[in-house]
């Protein structure tokens, strides 16, 4: 059985669901064991995304039949370029959070690794499951998994973490209803579930009201759990509040699954004849991108809180992705589906640095930061490096995306959007630089009562190695990613922009 | 926390229904692959039984009878028994899930059939284990 | 590998690489101050040389090109060393040299807080600013340029106050804000010529049928917006107020790098990126000549107003600065070669300024002119120092500023545009009616005589303290400060009387050259 | 009109329990009470499902030979059963949300000792 029989298709889904299965009667017998057992599942799929990703590179397309039924009656697994980087980047980042959220949880949820591992292998299977899968229903199955997982995971954190839960399980589930109604009306119109399939079917059926009905239902599904402003309101609270290890994992996966899925179904199962030429979609995604951006920067400037903070610069960077499909040519989708890499990694890397102020300070309050950055050097140095890729400044990957965004926006003549996004760069600057100044400036801030220690007299206590590795990998990867953007983009993200955007 | 019913009437009903609610559950899990059942439904009527016996005589009685611990292991157990058919298959060569290549006559039933078995065991125990952490609720 | 990495193609880079491993190596030895500060030292010798290696290869070659890997399609992440950039190479990397020395006596002697920050944030800052003396293209620039912008933010706020920290606010909001219309008018570059490259005619000929001039004079004023840093009016306010920093930090912003590194992007806009040409067609030399000039008159008139010795210092720099402004404005080619070669002289003469100001403040503790009365006594060498780096600011021989000043006034006679000549004699005048109150007060006035006395009772309790080798450090430490801003000193003397040191006249020539070639 | 409504009667159903539910999600205090309209709502897309497979008079699918059949029965006879089976999945789902929830606001209560979103709010503050 060589290297193209292998299946990975399968490993990379079905073995960290069986793990997941499987600590709890391990945990029965030896809790140590299960730490072990849940990073080397990760791994299998990670070195499996890999092979997938090789694969793909060299052979096109991948695709896999569940119980042999060929599609579109049984489940496809299907992995093009789009998914196969997708895949990469969420198996990469959940091995990362893995070794990163080991201490944290510790320290966070004592006594509770178990449960907490066991919901965090069955929100990475849902997660990678969404990315694999080529069937819509199938890919209401995994969303559905990944959204329950994550609703106990951010239930059990501190504050109001069980009330934004409950709000993030109501908005949650109305999405995934709406998602589940558009399928329904697709398959009344088309008798199909596949995507391949559904994509061959629809061009003759573009003109009839159940098929606009039905994108319509399923785009504002999706759009709700990507967190697309105005329907965002649950983000905030639920990614605040959670454990800094849930977190670092959820905030930037889940949201930028959701842009994947949107993006696929936007271009794999319609065409741009149909959003472009029927419904004039893209001119609505666009404003509702250039409010996500203005809301999101605006919103973030009068936070306090750095994690919440976060939140809303995702909500601003949804706004990106959405706004550079709205401007719809070839350019500006590039710089979006690129962006989703961008972000997902930008955002890995800041809010493991809010965990390890967390882990650190107990607070992940902005005055939290006091002095962090002459205690912390070395988190310091990740911090400056998502927060220079979240604002933009080259060479970090930030930079790229923006760049192709903002050149779409100026080919495209949306003005509008150009200025949007230059605004909300500005304003992430004033953000970051909020926090650099409380970190870096320890006689600014001091109010009368804390004794007066220089610069000297600080000593350095850093956070623990198992957290620092993984934050150095992402910041390393923030600017390879920059760097080495070329090949990434003509070797897989130009395959993933679809014919027909004219430009 | 579910108290234990003093009624007699009560206790004794359930107690004459649950073995035939259970041979129903297994009925309905058996013949799931060539008729309208299968391991869901059986499975959630086979956890109906210990909810129904938890009503009527308490907690403390299923619990001993019906550890949490037991719970957890059916659940993975059920899990297992699909997972391992799944990978069977695909060891004997065929893709994932593909029972016509398994080595019985009519394989595909047979497989279909220890899928139930697994999806029954699995539903029965999880909806058992929601019903005992809601209900011990101080 | 390596050796390839030596050989001169990779001079560029290694120019650039230098600062880098410099600023890490800081970061690295923070606890033990002499090694950090010898890493300084070192790594800014070592810069010099790789920069003076490259001249003899750039006058007989024309231009080092080295690129490294591709940024977009169509720009690469390249170097291009030309006779222009090597000019600002030169001057940064020299003044790094002396300005570090300088450091050491300041911030000794002063016991500042977070030295290494310091010193670390002044590599970054001086690898920004050969980076973009170096850099091919306008993506590579802009690179660097935000590096530069970021680097110095911590030295402008250095002292943490709430002054210190309002100051490096107001620095980053104007300065980023610059970068975004920078990287907007690149962005319209781009789409419009398709690359971004320098080129010695300019990249929009190609485009000037095809587009409309409005558009391209808007993108001109992005890119003139986007260039903040040279601190023309009315986007100048900045300056004076980062003079809240430490000494060597303005000297860094005014002389060195960043105002500097402003300038450098104008000419290179005007030159390598619209090309005189265009410039002409578009009539946009007068408009830019037109924002300098006003800058000129306005700055000076602030710089009479002033009391504060840096803030004085400031508004003159600002008034040089659209000196030069001016002279590429004229578009003739004395004036170009005036406004290339103004770069590196006002750079000597203005460190020297900033040193000395400095120096005074740490001696004798005093910011304000008026109570400068007896400093001229008290230490000579500083304000003869002084004296001639003033003299060359109004432009009188023998010093340097004389040579530049000559250079543009010939330009605009050239041109006819004497408007520009008045403007920039009159400037010439007001340089001297501002400078001349520092040194009568420094030099004439009486010393009130409570103070002589307060400084005879310090020194007594001194000396009965008996730590006299406190004073003996002290002094030591004055010597740092002393003898860089003399070699300063000297070194404006010299360039008016051998231009051809450092083959700076040559570089301005040879670039000039190139740029006027064909037209 | 009527012959609009009765030929669409089950359609126009699970759009009034969907309405209902939404209803009960978006306007009722008590969290129990969003809780139920979300079942609601989610048991209204299950019963569309349904009805988009279910055919009057219509059989079972079975090939020909299969359980007794003699011959194949036709496309139009028998029932789609693929949305039943999907419908299978969507209640495990439900039943899943619903789980989940219950949990959530068994948190809730032992926090807050309330379920009245007001009071909730009322006592973050």
């Amino acid at each position: 059985m060589n290297f193209y029989q292998l299946p990975f298709p399968i490993t990379i889904v079905f073995v960290p669901l069986l793990v997941c299965f499987l600590i709890p009667v391990f945990g029965w017998w030896k809790r140590t064991v299960c730490y072990p057992m849940v990073v080397t599942a990760v791994s299998i799929s990670f070195i499996s995304s890999l092979g997938i990703a090789t694969r793909v590179l060299q052979q096109g397309p991948v695709q896999y039949f569940m119980g042999g039924w060929q599609p579109p009656w049984g489940i496809e697994f299907y992995i093009d370029h789009l998914n196969a980087v997708m895949a990469v980047l969420v198996t990469f980042i959940s091995l990362l959070v893995v070794i990163f959220s080991k201490k944290s949880v510790e320290k966070e949820l004592p006594e509770k690794e178990l449960p907490f591992y066991c919901l965090f292998l069955l929100l990475f299977t849902g997660l990678i499951g969404i990315v694999v899968t080529g069937d819509m229903f199938n890919l209401y199955v995994f969303l559905e998994i990944a959204s329950l997982s994550t609703y106990a995971l951010i239930a059990t954190g501190e504050g109001r973490a069980a009330y934004s839960a409950f709000k993030y399980v109501i908005l949650g589930t109305v999405g995934a209803c709406f998602y589940l109604l558009g399928v329904g009306y697709l398959y009344m119109a088309t008798g199909s579930l596949n995507m391949a399939d559904l994509a061959g079917i629809l061009p003759s059926l573009y003109g009839s009201k159940v098929v606009i009905t039905a994108f319509i239902f399923i785009m504002v599904g999706v759009a709700i759990k990507m967190a697309l402003f105005p329907l965002h309101i649950w983000l905030p609270d639920a990614y605040t509040y959670a454990p800094s290890a849930v977190s670092s994992f959820v905030a930037p996966l889940m949201t930028k699954v959701g842009a994947y899925v949107f993006i696929r179904i936007l271009f794999k199962v319609f065409k741009p004849e149909f959003f472009m030429g029927v419904l004039h979609a893209t001119d609505i995604m666009l404003w509702f991108g250039i409010f996500a951006i203005l809301f999101g920067g605006i919103m973030a400037l009068s936070q306090t809180d750095f994690k919440k903070m976060l939140c809303y610069i995702i909500v601003a960077e949804i706004g990106y992705i959405i706004g550079g499909i709205g401007v719809a040519n070839p350019t500006a989708v590039k710089g979006a589906i690129f962006h989703i890499l961008n972000d997902a990694v930008m955002a890995t890397c800041l809010f493991m640095v809010a965990g390890m102020i967390m882990y650190k300070t107990k607070g992940h309050g902005i005055s939290d930061f006091k002095a962090a950055f002459v205690k912390m050097p070395y988190t310091t140095v990740i911090f400056i490096a998502g927060a220079l890729a979240v604002i933009g400044v080259p060479p970090t990957c930030g930079f790229f995306s923006k760049w192709y965004l903002l050149l779409g926006g100026i080919e495209a003549g949306q003005w509008a959007f150009v200025a949007a996004l230059l605004i909300c760069t500005l304003i992430t600057i004033a953000l970051f630089f909020k926090v650099i100044d409380q970190g870096l400036y320890i006689h600014a801030f001091k109010d009368a009562s804390e004794q007066m220690e220089t610069h000297q007299e600080i000593r350095s206590d850093d956070a623990p190695l198992m957290m620092l590795i993984p934050g150095f990998i992402i910041a390393a990867a923030i600017f390879l990613i920059g760097i080495f953007n070329q090949p990434i983009l003509r070797g897989i993200i130009e395959f993933a922009v679809p014919k027909g955007l004219g430009g | 926390m579910v108290e234990r019913d003093e009624s007699v009437v009560i206790r004794t009903i359930s107690r004459i229904l649950a073995p035939y609610i259970q041979l129903f559950a297994l009925y309905v899990i058996m013949h799931g692959h060539i008729s309208p059942g299968g391991g869901f439904q059986g499975g959630v009527i086979l956890g109906a039984v210990f909810i129904l016996l938890a009503i009527s005589f308490g907690m403390e009685e299923v619990r001993e009878r019906l550890a949490e611990r037991i719970l957890t292991t059916f659940t993975s157990l059920g899990v297992f028994i699909y997972a391992f058919i799944g990978f069977l298959c695909f060891i004997l060569g065929a893709s994932f899930l593909d029972y016509s290549i398994l080595p019985f006559a009519d394989p595909r039933s047979m497989g279909m059939l220890g899928i139930e078995i697994g999806v029954g065991i699995t539903v029965m125990s999880v909806m058992v284990s929601i019903f005992y952490d809601l209900s011990t609720f101080e | 590998m390596i050796t390839e990495l030596f050989s001169i193609h990779y001079r560029p880079l290694l120019a650039t690489l230098f600062p880098l491993i410099v600023s890490l190596l800081i970061l690295s030895s923070g606890k033990r101050p002499n090694l950090r500060e010898s890493w300084t030292i070192g790594g800014g010798v070592l810069l010099f040389a790789t920069v003076l290696s490259m001249t003899p290869f750039v006058l007989r070659e024309g231009s080092i090109e080295c690129s490294l890997f591709t940024l977009f399609p169509g720009i690469d992440f390249a170097f291009k060393v030309d006779a222009f950039g090597l000019i600002f190479a030169t001057t940064s990397s020299c003044l790094w040299i002396l300005v570090s020395f300088y450091s050491i006596g300041y911030m000794r002697s002063l016991k500042e807080h977070a030295q290494t920050r310091y010193y670390f944030s002044f590599a970054l800052a001086i690898l920004g600013a050969i980076g973009i003396a170096l850099s091919a293209n306008l993506v590579t620039m802009f690179l660097f340029y935000e590096l530069l912008t970021l680097s110095t933010y911590p030295l402008v706020a250095h002292d943490e106050t709430p002054e210190a920290l309002h100051a490096g606010h107001k620095y980053l909001a104007y300065l980023l804000t610059g970068g975004l219309f920078f990287l907007f008018g690149i962005l319209m570059t781009y789409k419009l010529t398709g690359t971004t490259d320098f080129r010695v005619y300019g990249i929009f000929q190609s485009v000037l049928g095809s587009t409309s001039k409005l558009t391209l004079q808007i993108i001109f004023f992005c890119f003139l917006i986007g260039f903040m840093k040279a601190a023309w009016m009315p986007f100048h306010s900045w300056l004076p107020t980062a003079m809240a920093a430490p000494t060597p930090v303005s000297a860094l912003l005014h002389a060195v790098a960043v105002v500097k590194a402003g300038v450098f992007g104008i000419i290179k806009l005007v030159c390598y990126l619209f090309g005189i040409g265009v410039m002409k067609e578009l009539g946009l030399g007068v408009a830019l000549g037109f924002v300098a000039a006003v800058t000129i008159i306005i700055a000076n008139f602030y710089a009479i107003g002033q009391n504060n010795l840096k803030r004085l210092l400031a508004y003159s720099t600002i008034n040089q600065l659209s000196f030069i402004i001016i002279g590429v404005a004229i578009l003739t080619p004395m004036s170009v070669t005036g406004a290339m070669i103004h770069i590196p002289f006002h750079g000597f003469m203005k460190i020297t300024l900033f040193l000395c100001a400095g120096a005074i403040m740490v001696v004798t503790g005093k910011k304000d002119i008026d109570q400068m009365a007896g400093v001229g006594r008290e230490m000579p060498i500083t304000m003869i120092a002084f004296i001639i780096a003033a003299l060359g600011m109004c432009g009188a021989p023998p010093i340097a500023g004389f040579i530049s000043k000559w250079h543009v006034c010939l330009g605009a006679v050239q041109s006819g545009q004497l408007v520009f000549l008045a403007v920039i004699l009159a400037g010439s005048l007001l340089d001297v009616v501002y400078f001349f109150p520092v040194i009568r007060t420094a030099f004439f006035e009486k010393v009130p005589a409570a103070e002589t006395l307060g400084r005879d009772m310090e020194e007594k309790i001194e000396v009965v303290k008996g730590n006299i080798e406190t004073r003996e450090t002290k002094r030591n430490l004055y010597l740092f400060m002393v003898v860089p801003l003399a070699i300063t000193a000297v070194f404006s003397i010299i360039f008016c009387l051998f231009p051809h040191t450092f083959h700076i006249y040559d570089l301005a020539q040879m670039a000039v050259k190139d740029i006027f070639g064909g037209i | 009109m009527l012959e609009f409504l009765f030929g669409k009667l089950n359609y126009i159903t699970y759009i009034f329990l969907m309405m209902v539910g939404f209803y009960a999600m978006m306007a009722k205090r008590n969290l129990v009470k969003k809780l139920i309209g979300l079942n609601i709502f989610q048991w209204s897309i299950i019963l569309y499902f349904i009805c988009i497979g279910a055919k009057r008079g219509g059989t079972i699918p079975i090939v020909e030979g299969g359980h007794g059949a003699t011959h194949v029965i036709h496309a139009l006879q028998y029932v789609n059963p693929l949305p039943h089976v999907l419908m299978l999945t969507a209640i495990v789902v439900g039943v899943g949300t619903t789980g989940v929830s219950l949990a959530i606001l068994l948190m809730i209560y032992k926090k807050y000792k309330t379920l009245e979103e007001d009071e909730i709010l009322g006592r973050m503050k």
